[in-house]
């Protein structure tokens, strides 16, 4: 291998703004397959539909408004993110928003849990029911963790007039938050289709 | 020099406890046997099964065979039972537990004791109704099969956990099988008797020391 | 220069020699060994199947084996203590890819078309799901193989019976409809040449056309719990059509009680849905 | 060059790693708390939600609590949870993405953020569950010495087969992006470290709690289910079984964040003048199972949750009687699985055309068709998964297709057979101990290659699926393939990473002893499984006595190989002492020219890269010479 040394004592700063984008957009790759998996079982189960029981019971249908009301919640939580994040001057208002959005969209899919009227035994379909909106719930506070330090480090950052922080890179933070966070309502969006509305 | 070999030594005899360790008190960990009893009238094994294990067992909501005695006052949990080979062997099954019902109806007839019959309280018989099976006695390899009826579930007085005795309500069933050349055999239980697992085959079902175990011929 | 020999010709000519060698060896020695024997027709094509893919992958072995073998004995560095010498800074050669893929395409294609027909002929003794996608021509004799956990049961529908030995008629073609009652299992009578799943709630169907007499034996090919290892039994093929009636009725008479309380004959039984609660 | 770089203070070790310590032990400790704290928290979970727990005694939301509890635990007490605390109040890291020079062990049991020594750690944490792993196949050979049960009984021989095979695929997903691509990627592209190297450190310490969790399977009875865990047998399992669900579940993170790493930083931080046509072979390996990693393991998690939540939820994911399936955990485990054999193989392709050039003395020949084999047997491997299922029942119609998609995987294999090949030709060999192991793993991975197409077709698949012949065909791939890989690696690198000589002579000794015994273990198993023994079973019929004992023996030496191996790290390391040169070998990559060891910063300067990454043969440098690279990078 023919090297020479470039006289760069530092990594070149782009590195790291590319390294957040790229991991952002490779970990949207890793939750499709991980959101793949249920949405393979659904549709599985449907199908096949062993022993007649799709769904055991009459009453094994969420109500469908509150899946609505969820869904626009969160699909309102990505859009204002992903706006947000590419208006310097509103980013902190509208994360802030969006992470309100979001806590309210876990809220209501505790209601729904408490209004629903069967439970996870009943059926294939409400195995996945349970099983997709509980591991969505979870994946949406990882959301919301992520989305409160991007949006913390900024703030904090601003605060001190960005004295000793990079502030492209934190701006860069917020925005493959923003990817992945839409991202992953996306796949909410789909889900919820399929579960509530279908 | 003589540090390093400290250093060395010691890691290596850390690993071997382990490894020892690992042998004796988990893999080699198989419950105890009990040689059938020798009398005039041949040789007699006394076997007890109950709803649930004795309170201070690890598992004491799981069903399990005992091994007893005629009188059925001595009560160990072993289920690896020596018995002589080419001889024949009279079975009693103290029997304590309600029933659960056979998955396939087919176990319910006897197969592969002397005449094929066993007795129920006295009473010769060579099957029962599927959905009165409690537990069967079953030695595949060897074709023996043996359908154990289940307390009535209004019987006063049922016995929940081990030791049971024979004033409480139970079933005695008999039955002799012949032993062939010495070895070791397995034998276990084909109702699905598991409380609270899948398809009732968890738990006691696929340990031995419960509702699983040998019969040694020697 | 070190004066060269022709290193490709003197490969290629050890290669052709070897391959003169080893595949008689394989066709004729190895081959009539190859499992799991002629007792049924679906075995049968399955040691014609390892043949020839016996067959065909003796010289790729014997190619790259050789090739090893070849240029550790010619290009081997023999002095290492000596200077350290490089060999030609040759990076590829596009001929030699193209015809490497040509060669290994067409001998996939090959498989893979050869083992399809092979496959589509007789349905090779695979359990077939409950639609098959082959079903060899005749009147079949249907069996019920039943896995439980930890025998095999088999139900022959037509005699109304249930019995745990297996024991079919010679040239019949048999009907096997393995299914299961709780966990996976999977029904492997090795000489007969038929490996089916056992799946709950599933009927897997497999096809296979008896010969002769033959003994064979059943063991169970995925793991199901404790006693997997001991689940097992004989069976066998009888020695004429009579011989199988006449077992056919002993079975009948043994098993009188039990079937009088079967379940009607389905292709399969679920637990329902309290199974969980045994 | 921005003004901005860097501009994240730095901050001295002492602050993170103050009060509590933040090393393996307070780890352990904290584990041990957070495990019984969560433990007895789901002790008061007994209601509707754990609906057996009443007759079954045993309350598998309490187990599963209480592992996360561990896990949690754990991995506070090395310091991973203040950070993440600190960045939610709006701080930036406290902890520094590359580490200074530090003197001492106590960097080897912490949190550590310079590559390479996460990837010492990582030598050493999956060096240990490997031998775990491998004491438990010599207790499965000793246990089939005899045809019936005769020293651990049927239910510990069936832990002992699930716990090695978990042991082993599970923690040896790692066993080559862990300790040799956390440790070259960042020197071969010329980056100073990992593109997120917090994570990197979390990736070793998570697969750590995973080997530890599934060693505690045994205090619950172990797990009767393989690795495979099937259900709906898995159901049925004991609170052993929760170990396993843990173990891959943590496993399955852990490939996810090590592959997303390594995938990133190579994309993103190559130095000036490595492009993609000049990426070193092994990087191109690194690239494809990485890829695999990022998409296949999450699929792994999703179904180990539904495992889960079956078990603890009660929903009824793969209980057929209430409208879940056993064919769903069928699929979901073999799309993950099928890949995750590639995610053990590519590496080794990576490894062995890496060390090939070096010592054939030629540049690497036909460089693009193996970079596309690797990255097509990685494509292809998300195809073939139901060549898993063929005789399950399944829609009989796909089988002609999985058959052809399954043997065509097989071309891409065949681009690295002929590059391997074809670059040994007309070289100047020298037959050094990686070089042995090379030639080991061609092969053994050519009778693992062979053997897959009896198992890829069909009609012959009838008789061997589920036999050991199986069980031959994939040891012959993975460990012949991937331990010899390895093996080569830690031979050839091994001196540059831990700075010592390993003895030549003993490791000659290990490899013909490793060779012969392997193939006298694993070829004999080809003709045991066609004569129709099933894998995992406990007894076997009498005839095969003979073989079996054979291959029990075989596998004993085998066993004592690889003591042998770790002999001779130990020996060399604590006895005879010999510091290895910079560039023993008279390679030209880049890692070779940097001093040994190689300071935490790896490059004064970010290097430029210009032209190929195997600058050998004879019209590129003058015979005899040294690399004329030396000193120059």
């Amino acid at each position: 291998m023919d090297a020479v040394s470039s006289g760069y004592q530092q990594e070149p700063h782009q590195w790291r703004l590319r390294s957040l984008s790229a991991g952002a957009k490779m970990w949207c790759g890793s939750t499709s397959g991980f959101m793949g998996a249920f949405l393979f079982a659904y549709f599985y189960l449907l199908a096949l539909d062993p022993n007649h029981s799709w769904k055991i019971g009459k009453n094994v249908n969420p109500s469908g408004g509150l899946g609505v009301a969820i869904m626009a919640v969160f699909v309102l939580s990505g859009l204002l993110l992903w706006l947000g994040s590419r208006r310097p001057a509103d980013e902190i208002t509208t994360g802030v928003v969006a992470i309100v959005l979001a806590v309210v969209g876990i809220a209501l899919q505790f209601v729904d849990y408490g209004v629903l009227g069967f439970g996870p035994y009943r059926g294939g379909y409400a195995s996945v029911f349970y099983g997709w909106t509980a591991v969505f719930t979870l994946g949406a506070l990882g959301g919301i963790y992520w989305m409160e330090t991007s949006v913390a480090a900024l703030w904090r950052a601003r605060k001190n007039g960005f004295a000793d922080t990079d502030e492209e890179l934190l701006r860069v933070g917020l925005q493959s938050c923003a990817l992945w966070w839409s991202y992953y309502v996306a796949l909410g969006v789909l889900m919820y289709v399929v579960l509530y509305l279908v | 020099m003589a540090k390093r070999s400290l250093l060395v030594l010691s890691v290596a005899l850390a690993t071997l406890v382990g490894i020892a360790a690992y042998l004796f008190l988990y893999l080699a960990n198989v419950p105890g046997s009990a040689r059938a009893a020798q009398t005039s009238s041949g040789v007699n094994l006394y076997l007890a099964t109950v709803p649930a294990a004795a309170a201070n067992d690890p598992h004491p909501t799981w069903v399990s065979y005992y091994v007893t005695n005629k009188q059925d006052t001595n009560w160990q949990h072993k289920t690896t039972f020596v018995v002589p080979a080419n001889s024949l062997v009279h079975v009693t099954v103290y029997q304590y537990d309600g029933a659960s019902g056979l998955r396939n109806p087919f176990i319910s007839q006897a197969s592969g004791t002397v005449g094929g019959t066993f007795t129920l309280n006295g009473k010769t018989m060579n099957a029962i109704d599927p959905a009165n099976a409690s537990h069967v006695f079953a030695l595949p390899q060897l074709g023996i099969s043996v359908p154990l009826a289940g307390v009535a579930s209004n019987a006063k007085d049922q016995c929940p956990n081990a030791p049971c005795t024979l004033s409480q309500a139970h079933m005695t069933i008999t039955f002799t099988i012949k032993t062939g050349a010495a070895g070791l055999y397995r034998w276990q239980c084909f109702v699905p008797c598991a409380a609270g697992y899948i398809d009732g085959f968890g738990g006691p079902m696929q340990s031995i020391g419960y509702m699983d175990g040998y019969l040694k011929v020697v | 220069m070190r004066s060269e020999p022709n290193h490709m010709r003197r490969f290629v000519a050890l290669w052709l020699l070897a391959n003169a060698i080893m595949l008689p060896i394989v066709i004729f020695v190895l081959a009539p060994g190859m499992p799991p024997g002629n007792g049924t027709e679906q075995a049968a094509g399955q040691v014609v199947d390892n043949t020839v893919l016996l067959a065909l992958s003796t010289p790729v072995a014997l190619g790259v084996l050789l090739f090893l073998g070849y240029t550790i004995w010619a290009f081997r560095e023999r002095n290492l203590d000596g200077p350290v010498l490089d060999g030609p800074a040759v990076t590829g050669n596009s001929s030699v890819q193209m015809w490497w893929l040509i060669t290994t395409t067409a001998l996939v294609l090959f498989l893979a078309g050869f083992g399809s027909v092979r496959l589509l002929e007789d349905g090779s003794g695979g359990g077939q799901g409950p639609s098959p996608l082959v079903v060899p021509s005749g009147k079949a004799l249907q069996v019920q193989v039943i896995g439980q956990q930890w025998q095999f049961t088999y139900r022959y529908p037509a005699y109304g019976l249930e019995t745990n030995s297996l024991v079919l008629p010679p040239d019949t073609l048999v009907e096997f409809h393995v299914t299961s009652l709780d966990v996976i299992h999977s029904f492997w009578a090795y000489q007969l040449g038929v490996k089916a799943d056992a799946n709950p709630g599933v009927d897997n169907i497999a096809y296979v056309e008896t010969r002769g007499p033959l003994s064979f034996e059943v063991r169970c090919a995925e793991l199901c719990g404790v006693w997997h290892g001991y689940m097992y039994n004989p069976g066998k093929v009888a020695s004429s059509k009579a011989a199988f009636a006449s077992w056919i009725q002993s079975q009948q008479q043994k098993y009188s009680a039990a079937s009088k309380v079967l379940p009607p004959y389905s292709h399969t039984y679920f637990p329902g849905p309290n199974g969980r609660s045994g | 060059m921005t003004a901005t770089a860097n501009r994240v203070p730095a901050q001295s070790p002492a602050r993170q790693r103050g009060l509590l310590g933040f090393n393996m032990l307070t780890g352990i400790i904290l584990g041990v708390v957070g495990w019984w704290v969560f433990y007895l928290l789901g002790g008061l979970i007994q209601g509707y939600t754990n609906h057996g727990f009443s007759q079954t005694g045993q309350n598998d939301v309490q187990i599963m609590l209480g592992y996360l509890g561990g896990v949690i635990g754990f991995l506070g007490g090395l310091g991973f949870l203040n950070y993440p605390i600190q960045r939610m109040m709006g701080y930036p890291p406290n902890i520094p993405d590359h580490e200074v020079e530090e003197p001492g062990l106590g960097k080897y049991f912490r949190l550590t953020t310079d590559h390479k020594v996460v990837s010492q750690q990582y030598f050493v944490g999956i060096a240990f569950f490997f031998f775990v792993g491998g004491l438990n196949a010599m207790l499965i050979r000793t246990e089939l010495l005899s045809p019936t049960t005769h020293v651990f009984g049927a239910q510990q021989y069936l832990t002992l087969v699930g716990v090695h095979g978990s042991m082993m695929m599970g923690m040896m997903t790692s066993g080559v992006l862990g300790p040799f691509a956390n440790w070259l990627v960042p020197l071969m592209i010329g980056s100073r470290r990992m593109a997120f190297p917090r994570m990197e450190s979390l990736t070793f310490w998570l697969l750590m709690a995973a080997g530890v969790v599934l060693i505690t399977t045994v205090f619950f009875g172990g797990f009767q289910t393989g690795w495979t865990g099937y259900e709906p047998l898995a159901n049925q399992g004991t609170a052993g079984y929760d170990a396993y669900l843990g173990f891959f579940g943590l496993v399955s993170i852990s490939m996810t964040l090590l592959g997303l790493n390594l995938a990133v930083t190579i994309a993103t931080m190559r130095a000036p003048g490595m492009t993609w046509s000049r990426l070193p072979i092994f990087c191109w390996s690194v690239v494809a199972t990485a890829a695999l990693m990022v998409l296949a393991a999450p699929m792994l998690t999703a179904t180990l949750l539904m495992g889960i939540s079956d078990r603890t939820l009660y929903t009824a994911f793969f209980d057929p009687g209430l409208g879940g399936s056993a064919y769903l955990w069928q699929n979901l485990f073999w799309v993950f699985g099928h890949p995750e054999v590639y995610v053990l193989a590519i590496p080794g392709f990576g490894i062995v055309l890496e060390i090939l050039p070096v010592f054939a003395r030629k540049p690497l020949w036909g460089y693009k068709i193996a970079v596309s084999g690797m990255l097509g047997v990685a494509i292809f491997s998300f195809f073939v998964w139901q060549h898993h299922l063929f005789v399950s029942g399944m829609n009989a119609d796909l089988r002609p297709f999985y058959m052809l998609s399954t043997e065509i995987i097989s071309l891409p294999t065949g681009f690295t057979f002929l590059a391997f090949m074809a670059t040994l030709w007309r070289g100047r060999i020298r037959l050094t101990v990686p070089m042995l192991f090379c030639l080991g793993w061609a092969f053994n991975f050519l009778f693992g290659g062979i053997s897959g197409v009896f198992n890829s077709d069909t009609p012959s698949d009838v008789t061997t699926h589920g036999s050991f012949f199986v069980m031959a065909h994939f040891h012959y791939t993975i460990m012949g393939g991937l331990l010899f890989s390895v093996m080569a690696a830690m031979y050839y690198w091994g001196p540059k990473m831990f700075g010592y000589k390993l003895n030549e002579r003993l490791g000659k000794i290990h490899f013909w002893v490793m060779f012969l015994a392997f193939n006298s273990t694993f070829g004999p198993l080809f003709a045991v499984g066609f004569l129709g023994m099933p894998r995992r079973v406990v007894t076997y019929a009498t005839n095969l006595t003979g073989l079996n004992d054979w291959v029990s023996v075989s596998a004993y030496v085998l066993g004592l190989s690889l003591l042998l191996f770790l002999f001779n790290m130990v020996y060399s390391w604590m006895y005879k002492r010999i510091p290895a040169e910079d560039n023993p070998w008279h390679s030209r990559s880049i890692e070779f020219q940097l001093p040994t060891p190689v300071p935490a910063q790896d490059f004064d300067e970010i290097p430029v890269f210009s032209g190929d990454p195997y600058p050998y043969g004879e019209a590129l440098a003058p015979a005899g010479a040294e690399p004329a690279t030396a000193g120059a990078y």
